[in-house]
């Protein structure tokens, strides 16, 4: 099987992600779309762990190591959307840009 | 046409789909579902790539876990009752970004890896390394790794979890009551 | 530091002609009050005068200059040696500026009683002494130059002496801008001199000379350029018009500097630098035609101006042209004759001039009129001014303007630096100027003096002047007579003098009576002889509106350019410093609106941005 | 270690600490006190060193020690005829300037204290002009590129407070305007400067001045050049050379008098200095082949602003935009590239800085008087009114305006001089360049006479009673401050006026005193440095 | 395998000890704040020491014996080294979250959270901190830096409850994991193209040659992507202001200094070691993003009205003149001269300097609950020592004498831009310099104006000591290095 597809996979699957977090309003949505991005990378690392036959199975350890850091980023960026919505009301990130208050740093 | 290609085939069809409702469509929780699909149809990539200990592990923490926490954030702030899943203002530059990206590395990686086979049956790599006798992507060999070459970055990982929980419970600010009943009664300082 | 080796000679005596004076003016400017300010000025001019003519005396007629150098130890950039050199030019100078400067302090006095600002006045009068003794003793060029210089300043703050008027003001103003200018040719002269000789010694200059080790170009362009100062200093046509526009200072000043000295200066440097200049035709040529020039149009313009002190000083204008002439063609002795002897006459004439002022009240000749009886010193001391002026017999000036006239008779035969044709012409025009001057000193005599007083005044407000303007007056008449034959003396100016040409003095004494007899018969009482020369007087009264010329040529572009300068300065060149604040204000303000507080449009730009490094250097690199 | 040049860097900086730190409990004369005497040690320090230097050393007093060994960097000092006569001007016209500032109007003070109660004093006043000493000091004794570079910055900062809080008391805003203008162009300048110097750095691997006059003759090429020409920029805004010189006008004029001195007097120099110091020796090659062009500008510069003074309405613009012609006659004599050249530029670096000096403590004599410098303001006749300071001034314009006999005079005639000689076969101009250059330097002379003559005629001439036809009310109130200003220089101005107007008079007659420190600086200067 | 546990100690020491205050702070009754501050900076000493220890001689371990790229024979792999590179940023880290412990106490009642969980995730990003400087493989490096992140994403969302904190915390979350996946994506397609992560045998590979160049340098532009990010340069950089604008003072100085030295520390390395012989491809674009950083850092400072505005933008500048040196010559000739260790120089005086500044700015915020600038204005009279501090720090960014060390950091990056020819990235620095000085002379000016506010509420909270000892030190190390600025180029080699 050509090693091309599942690195095309990956490729689009990467752009899907890379939509979904500009694009998405919701936090938690955008927060799927780095999910994909990711698994878009793990795709490519397998891939090229079978590929090369790597003796210390770089790919496929790394992918498991870029599974466990998705858990933790989902863990900590789901505390902080829960924060937001304590705060705001809302997660609609488009929302919270245009809550102007206590905010020092922009003066214009 | 080898069965593993066929297979790979159907799963890639799926996964991009499913992929792309993912990120269209308007219900939060169906977002959350089809994320479901997504990640199943990637691990089965991973079976059919041979890495069966990662896609278990994939089905495992993912689907496990991953989705389930998002469906309860999704729960806790009352998405489903707003439709805010709706896209934003940025939706044009996010398709510009999202099509260039793919555009780049589908280009790249055509032109870098045009006519390469993968084969994914047992022979000597052609890396000329020693090859192992038995299948690469199992339990015991990616253990092996993990826990000989890999663990500087293994242990590296563990305090990350655990600063991630710490540092959820911080951000999430439930420690606050407690503090404040400490530092009345030990002061600030 | 430098200790002043003196080199050659005991030149203290020198020292002391520049030294005293710059003494005396110290102690002036420190004095208490007015009178003994004056006692202290009389008294150090009195001093200088006897110094000059101590060491003028062994000096005249003697062709061997006495040469002394304070040289700076080893001074090793500007080159500069404090060189002085005393021979019978300068000793003869000297005298003369030593005279007339003590007859002025004295003049002063009583000129500027109660003035306030006598002590500045009598302080600045004696540095410029001080300031004409070291251009007359200076062998080093840039030792003059600074003499020369300070001259022109000193003249400059003496003219402006009364200077709540416009006239005394702008006067000022004008005659220092211009000669200043001027000046500057002497600064590239000296310049250009340095480099080309390696020193700044004239008598080095003079030398490299005569061994014709300069190039011609070399030559030709010193010259020119010390002919642009000379010009500038001595009034000389084109530069002409700032002398008889400084009358507005006080009349004594005009007496010693804009008559006897400073002015004549210009000829003292000219002759000090003959070789140089006879040494080109070019510049030659040019000095004859600029003189020959201004002696025309200097006669013709007195005969139209309608001020006592106007009259006399283009009738300066003119005199001085007589002595470049003679000079251009090699005149030497006559130059400094007609110098010496216009020094005399001239100043008597100022000085009589101011006595009519002391009486009148005004210079105008409109308010002159019938004052023989009253000023009967004044009459006959100008009586006899205005025959030197116009070179009667026996007056000196008529030895004087005949050893001009022979000097461009000889030079139409023999050979020296001029070409013929120029001492055909110095010859005609000197003596159709004689006849102009002719005209205009016989209608100032009659004007001032003859006809019926002025009703606008009363009889006793008319005196003569007190005794202490009187005298000075009085003493020049001695010289105004008598210097005649001494400067026909045989090499009193250590080289030969010229000799006595009858047919020319017969025919100036002809060519000089006849117009003052046409002036007499078109005299009346209360009329103005000039009327008779109809329009052309107007034009002369305007004198050809030169200044006109001036100021449409040079003042008012000068005025446009400066108004260009603001200009780009505040509408330019801060344009684009204003620009630069601006834009970087506006790119800050812009840059504050990107930050749209949502992290979707932050990554969005993040992505676009390694994409396109990826497509760019990655795909295409 | 203790070396004579110590004291004359110390001295000044530990006067600034002290007066900084404890004057504010002491009376504003005592603090000045320090400062003069402060001043005046430096001052004989600097001329012991001269004057017990060894013949065989190109360098008086000379220190160096590593600083950064790293960077090669040294703390390396040494004097020669080219600074001293530059370190004395300094420290007179500090010390004359804390004399100055022992009487200063405190009304001035009260006025400038920016926007609140608690105001900048003059002790702090007087602290920052000890530091702006030192830095300048520093400077002219700098033998190390990054040392020079260190101090050269060090005295920016200090000045933008001198003229932002101590100035006009009566535009605040236009005074912090030019503070920063003045500050952001010479910033700039001096960035360019550094990338200059690193990049020689970076090309003999030393950043030592002598070491690297010796390797002169190797630093030639277009690289060379291209840093040649950011030194030269730097100094250029520094200088400055027109059209650089916007920032200066604004400067000097809303400055406080000791400010502007200072600036006229001092900061000016720091970049003629560089030039001297650096440029020429280290760079000649390149600076030949810049030097037609920095000529050009240099006498552009000098009638540009001669036509800019001549309608100036304002006293302080005016003797300000002479600066940028006096600037100009340094840069072309060192343009030259020649001996006269040379030597014209120190000669009228100094000579400029006890000359303009003298015009600004004068000018601020009469901005106290009338509280304005405009010349519409100020009336006619001072003659009458104020006869020392207006004759005072009178003396200053004609010693500025370059009468021979005046220190002003040597300098002009020695930068014709050498435009002259660079003309010559062998010199750095053309023939052809050479004549113009002197024709329009000499056309900038005449223009300089008449806009000084102009200015003697409005301001010291005329009818005291009379006022200029501005509005009904200016005309009421120039004739009313013009009236009520007429007190002549009290005893303070006399003083520092009189020292000015003296030293004036000796470089006039005595040029010697400056020419022999000089000549022995020539040769090193033009390349004897190997 | 071996383990070299002396060149492990530093993140082992530190990870301990963040795991020890997390647990004695929750035993413990009072004082827990001193508790925590003096163990966190007991254990940073000893790192220190260790530091001192390892100085001078190289060492690398967690090393592997396995057949290298292209079959050749088995060759040693290391993924940690302790080396030349290596000791500087430890010193560099170790020092400013030194002073970063001090500053946390000054608002400790301003944060919502008790100061075991604080000084724990303190700790671990420093240790990730550590690690990142010392990784030598692309796995180690990715992870190190999570580790580097996600604390301190933590961090910025503890102040106590107000809207900006989550804000800014969401922010600064989305924008690390994006670039985060755009670099594991970069290092995927390296790994791919080069079929190794370990620094050594990818330029091994490179110089073999014969690999899918244009994959190979896709890679490095989105492996560089997250290192651009941590380091806030543009165009990575519009988080900063966000992101410092609602973190606590103390979380602001760590982001500005520690977390920016991690970035560098990561991305200097990886170009010097493995992707060295590709630098025509990364020179240019760290050229191009060092020049647009400065300036587009300058100029938005121009208009900050509030000191934590101000800083952050200047930090963004500050990223930018570190950055330059790197598009030059990465391993000039001259090895002390190179670009690489040019960097490493201006980046410890930065972080010098800009601690001490950040703490001047915190004291003032725990005293006044004010950042903006005006609340600043007098405060040398008010407070010298603060104001001093500041000045001296403002004056030291702006690489100004009297703070010498400024100036000489500024000749320090310039050398090897002008050495390599980079005229036109020269001219942007030198005009950067000044537009810098415009924003740095407004602050330093309303420090040391005569004139003083009614400083608003005045709330004494806090440790007085901590920031007081901070400003101490910094103030100290300013003034000493200004004299003696031979000290630091001969610490950070």
């Amino acid at each position: 099987m050509p090693l091309l597809q599942p690195l095309l996979l990956s490729s689009a699957l990467f752009g899907i992600g890379v939509y979904g977090v500009l694009s998405r309003r919701n936090a938690v949505l955008a927060l799927m779309g780095v999910e994909l991005m990711l698994n878009a990378v793990m795709l490519n690392l397998v891939a090229f762990d079978v590929w090369l036959r790597d003796s210390l199975l770089t790919g496929q350890v790394f992918t498991l190591f870029v599974i466990a850091l998705a858990a933790a980023e989902i863990g900590l960026g789901l505390a902080i959307v829960l924060r937001l919505f304590r705060a705001y009301g809302t997660v609609d990130v488009d929302a919270l840009a245009d809550d102007r208050r206590a905010d020092p740093v922009h003066v214009t | 046409m080898t069965p593993e290609l066929v297979v790979f085939w159907l799963l890639s069809v799926l996964t991009v789909a499913s992929a792309v409702m993912v990120v269209s469509t308007p219900h939060v929780v169906h977002a959350a579902l089809w994320l479901v699909v997504t990640l199943g149809a990637v691990a089965g990539c991973f079976l059919v790539l041979t890495a069966e200990f990662v896609a278990w592990v994939q089905v495992l923490i993912y689907v496990g876990a991953v989705v389930v926490l998002l469906l309860f954030a999704l729960m806790l702030t009352r998405s489903p009752a707003s439709t805010t899943g709706a896209t934003s203002r940025n939706r044009p530059v996010a398709a510009f970004a999202g099509f260039s990206t793919f555009g780049v590395l589908a280009v790249v990686l055509t032109s870098g890896f045009r006519g390469i086979v993968l084969d994914l049956d047992s022979q000597p790599d052609q890396l000329g390394g020693a090859a192992p006798p038995e299948r690469i992507g199992d339990t015991r060999s990616v253990g092996e790794a993990i826990f000989t070459h890999w663990v500087l970055a293994f242990e590296v990982l563990s305090v990350i979890l655990l600063a991630a929980l710490i540092g959820a419970i911080v951000v999430s600010g439930r420690v606050r009551d407690r503090d404040r009943q400490k530092a009345a009664a030990g002061g600030g300082s | 530091m430098t200790e002043l080796t003196s080199v050659g000679g005991m030149p203290w005596a020198l020292a002391s002609m520049i030294g005293l004076p710059v003494l005396v003016a110290l102690l002036v400017a420190t004095a208490r009050e007015a009178s003994q300010a004056a006692r202290i000025a009389i008294a150090g001019a009195g001093a200088t005068w006897i110094v000059v003519v101590v060491a003028a005396a062994g000096q005249l007629g003697d062709d061997v200059p006495q040469a002394g150098a304070y040289a700076g130890g080893g001074e090793p950039v500007l080159g500069v040696s404090l060189a002085l050199s005393f021979d019978a030019l300068s000793a003869a100078v000297a005298v003369l500026a030593a005279t007339i400067g003590l007859l002025v302090q004295v003049y002063s006095c009583a000129y500027l009683a109660g003035d306030p600002r006598y002590r500045s006045y009598a302080c600045i009068v004696t540095v410029f002494v001080a300031a004409m003794n070291t251009v007359l003793l200076a062998d080093d060029l840039i030792v003059l130059l600074v003499g020369w210089e300070v001259m022109g300043v000193c003249s400059y703050l003496l003219i402006a002496h009364h200077w709540e008027l416009p006239a005394a003001r702008d006067g000022a103003a004008k005659a220092f801008v211009m000669t200043r200018f001027a000046d500057l040719g002497l600064l590239v002269a000296i310049i250009v001199v340095g480099a080309s000789v390696g020193s700044y010694r004239i008598s080095d200059l003079l030398v490299a000379v005569e061994s014709g080790r300069l190039s011609d170009s070399t030559i030709t362009a010193v010259g020119l350029l010390v002919l642009l100062a000379v010009v500038g200093k001595s009034a000389q046509f084109p530069l002409h018009t700032w002398l008889p526009d400084a009358m507005p200072g006080p009349t004594p000043i005009s007496a010693l500097i804009h008559a006897a000295t400073m002015v004549a200066a210009g000829v003292y440097l000219v002759a000090r630098l003959l070789p140089v200049i006879a040494a080109s035709t070019v510049t030659a040529v040019a000095l004859g035609l600029l003189a020959v020039v201004t002696m025309v149009l200097g006669a013709a313009f007195a005969l139209a101006a309608d001020d006592v002190k106007r009259v006399l000083a283009w009738s300066t204008v003119s005199q001085l042209a007589y002595m470049f002439a003679a000079l251009a063609v090699s005149g030497y002795v006559a130059a400094i004759g007609h110098l010496i002897v216009h020094g005399a006459f001239k100043a008597l004439l100022f000085l009589a001039a101011g006595c009519l002022a002391h009486a009148v009240g005004s210079t105008a000749i409109a308010a002159m009129g019938g004052l023989r009886r009253p000023m009967p010193w004044t009459f006959w001391s100008t009586t006899i001014g205005l025959a030197a002026l116009v070179g009667l017999v026996p007056t000196a000036g008529f030895f004087s303007k005949d050893a001009v006239f022979g000097a461009a008779l000889d030079a139409t035969h023999v050979q020296t630096g001029a070409p013929v044709w120029l001492a055909w012409l110095v010859l005609v025009a000197g003596l159709a100027t004689a006849v102009l001057t002719a005209a205009y000193a016989t209608r100032l005599w009659l004007l001032v003096f003859f006809g019926a007083a002025r009703a606008s005044r009363q009889a006793d407000t008319v005196h003569e002047a007190p005794a202490a303007m009187r005298v000075p007056v009085a003493v020049l008449v001695v010289p105004t007579l008598l210097l005649g034959p001494a400067v026909l003396a045989p090499g009193w100016l250590g080289a030969q003098a010229e000799p006595f040409h009858l047919g020319i003095a017969v025919l100036s004494t002809v060519l000089v009576v006849l117009p003052g007899l046409a002036v007499w018969a078109a005299w009346r009482p209360g009329v103005d002889p000039a009327r008779r020369l109809g329009r052309a007087r107007r034009v002369l009264a305007r004198e050809l509106r030169v200044d006109d010329g001036y100021d449409r040529a040079v003042v008012r572009p000068v005025g446009g350019a400066a108004r260009l300068a603001v200009g780009g300065d505040a509408d330019v060149v801060e344009a684009y410093v204003r620009g630069t604040g601006w834009g970087a204000d506006r790119s800050s303000w812009l840059l504050g609106l990107a930050q749209t507080r949502n992290v979707a449009t932050y990554v969005s730009l993040s992505v676009v941005a390694v994409v396109l490094a990826g497509v760019l250097l990655g795909v295409l690199g | 270690m203790m070396s004579g040049l110590l004291v004359v860097l110390l001295a000044p900086v530990l006067g600034a600490l002290a007066v900084g730190l404890a004057g504010a409990r002491w009376t504003p004369r005592a603090g000045a006190l320090v400062g003069v005497v402060v001043s005046l040690v430096s001052l004989a320090a600097v001329l012991v060193v001269w004057f017990t230097r060894s013949p065989e050393e190109s360098f008086a007093g000379e220190v160096d020690h590593v600083w950064i060994e790293a960077l090669s960097v040294h703390w390396h000092l040494g004097v020669d005829g080219a600074s001293v006569p530059l370190v004395c001007l300094t420290a007179v016209l500090s010390a004359l300037c804390c004399a100055w500032l022992a009487g200063e109007p405190t009304s001035l003070a009260d006025v400038s204290r920016g926007d609140t109660q608690a105001g900048p004093s003059t002790h702090a006043l007087l602290a920052l002009v000890l530091v702006v000493e030192a830095a300048s000091i520093g400077v002219f004794v700098a033998l190390d590129l990054l040392l020079f570079f260190v101090f050269f910055e060090l005295a920016l900062v200090p000045m933008w407070f001198v003229i932002a809080w101590w100035g006009d008391p009566h535009d605040e805003a236009g005074r912090r305007q030019a503070a920063t203008r003045f500050l952001l162009f010479t910033v700039t300048g001096s960035a360019l400067m550094l990338v200059g110097f690193v990049g020689l750095a970076a090309r003999t691997g030393t950043l030592q001045i002598p070491e690297l006059a010796t390797l002169a003759p190797g630093i030639t090429g277009t690289f060379e050049l291209a840093l040649a020409g950011a030194i030269a920029l730097g100094l250029a805004v520094k200088t400055p050379i027109w059209p650089l010189h916007i920032w200066l006008p604004d400067a000097h004029a809303s400055a406080p008098t000791v400010g502007s001195v200072l600036l006229a007097g001092v900061f000016l120099k720091l970049g003629t200095y560089g030039f001297i110091r650096i440029l020429v020796p280290v760079l000649p090659e390149p600076t030949a082949r810049l030097a037609p062009y920095l000529a050009g500008f240099a006498v552009v510069g000098i009638v540009y602003s001669a036509l800019a003074c001549l309608r100036q309405r304002d006293l302080k613009r005016l003797i300000a935009y002479s600066s940028v012609g006096h600037m100009g006659f340094v840069v072309l004599g060192i343009a030259t590239l020649n001996e006269s050249g040379m030597a014209a530029a120190i000669f009228a670096s100094v000579a400029h800085g006890v000359i303009t000096g003298l015009l600004f403590f004068l000018a601020g004599a009469i901005k106290d008087r009338h509280g304005t410098a405009v010349l519409a303001r100020l009336g006619h006749g001072m003659y009458t009114r104020a006869p020392w300071l207006a004759v005072a001034f009178g003396f200053g314009c004609l010693a500025s305006l370059g009468v021979p006999g005046l220190a002003g005079f040597w300098g002009e005639l020695l930068a014709l001089r050498g435009a002259y000689e660079a003309g010559l076969d062998g010199g750095v101009l053309s023939r052809a360049t050479a004549w113009t250059v002197l024709g329009v330097a000499a056309v900038g002379i005449a223009l300089t006479t008449a806009y000084f003559t102009g200015l003697m005629r409005r301001l010291l001439q005329g009818d005291p009673a009379a006022a200029e036809p501005v509005t009904a009310a200016g005309t009421a109130t120039a004739t009313a401050t013009a009236v009520a200003a007429a007190t002549d220089l009290d005893r303070r101005e006399a003083v520092v006026v009189g020292v000015l107007v003296l030293a004036t008079v000796l470089l006039g007659l005595l040029p010697l005193v400056l020419t022999a420190p000089i000549g022995e600086a020539l040769p090193w200067l033009l390349g004897g440095g190997r | 395998m071996t383990f070299d546990w002396l060149a492990l100690a530093p993140v082992v020491i530190v990870s301990v000890t963040a795991v020890v205050v997390l647990l004695a702070d929750a035993f413990a009754g009072v004082r827990r704040w001193a508790m925590a501050t003096v163990g966190s900076i007991v254990a940073l000493v000893a790192c220190g020491v260790v530091t001192a220890v390892l100085d001078g001689d190289p060492r690398a371990t967690m090393c592997s014996q396995a057949a290298g790229v292209g079959g050749v024979g088995p060759v040693t792999r290391c993924s940690y080294a302790v080396d030349g590179f290596t000791v500087p940023l430890w010193w560099i880290v170790l020092a400013a979250s030194a002073l970063v412990v001090l500053l946390a106490a000054a608002s400790a009642s301003d944060l919502a959270t008790p100061p075991g969980e604080l000084h724990f995730l303190l700790l671990a990003s420093v240790a990730g901190a550590l690690t990142l400087a010392a990784a030598r493989d692309l796995v180690t490096l990715v992870v190190a830096l999570e580790l580097v992140s996600l604390p301190s994403i933590a961090l910025v969302a503890v102040r106590r409850g107000d809207h900006l904190a989550a804000r800014s915390a969401w922010t600064f979350f989305l924008a690390s994991v994006t670039a985060t996946a755009i670099t594991l994506m970069g290092a995927s397609l390296v790994y791919g193209a080069t079929g190794s992560v370990h620094y050594g045998d990818i330029a091994a590979a490179i110089e073999n040659g014969a690999l899918p160049l244009e994959v190979l340098r896709t890679g490095v532009v989105f492996l560089l992507a997250g290192l651009i990010f941590k380091i806030g340069a543009v165009p990575f950089h519009m988080w900063v202001p966000d992101t410092y604008a609602g973190a606590d003072t103390a979380v602001a100085a760590y982001l500005s200094v520690v977390s920016k030295t991690a970035g560098f520390a990561g991305l200097l390395i990886v170009l010097a070691l493995p992707f060295e012989a590709m630098s025509d491809t990364w020179s240019p674009m760290m050229a191009v993003v060092a020049g647009v950083t400065m300036t587009v850092g300058n100029l938005a400072a121009l208009r900050s009205s509030d000191a934590i505005g101000l800083l952050a933008w200047s930090s963004v500048a500050q990223a930018g003149f570190v950055l330059a040196p790197v598009a030059a010559l990465l391993l000039g000739p001259a090895g002390t001269d190179s670009g690489l260790y040019a960097s490493i120089r201006y980046l410890g005086i930065y972080a010098l300097a800009n601690m001490a500044a950040f703490a001047a700015v915190a004291h003032v915020r725990s005293r006044t609950g004010r950042t903006d600038l005006e609340s600043f204005r007098g405060l040398l009279r008010r407070d010298p020592l603060a104001g001093v501090t500041l000045s001296f720090a403002l004056l030291a960014l702006a690489g100004f004498p009297p703070a010498v060390i400024g100036l000489v950091a500024k000749y320090v990056v310039l050398r090897p831009v002008v050495e390599d020819g980079h005229a036109v990235l020269a001219v942007v620095m030198a005009v950067n310099v000044a537009i810098g000085l415009a924003y740095y002379l407004r602050f330093l000016v309303v420090v040391l104006s005569p004139a003083s506010v009614a400083s608003g509420r005045v709330l004494v909270v806090g440790q007085r000591h901590g920031p007081r000892l901070a400003m101490g030190l910094g103030l100290a190390a300013l003034l000493i290095t200004s004299a003696w600025p031979g000290l630091v180029t001969s610490v950070l080699l």
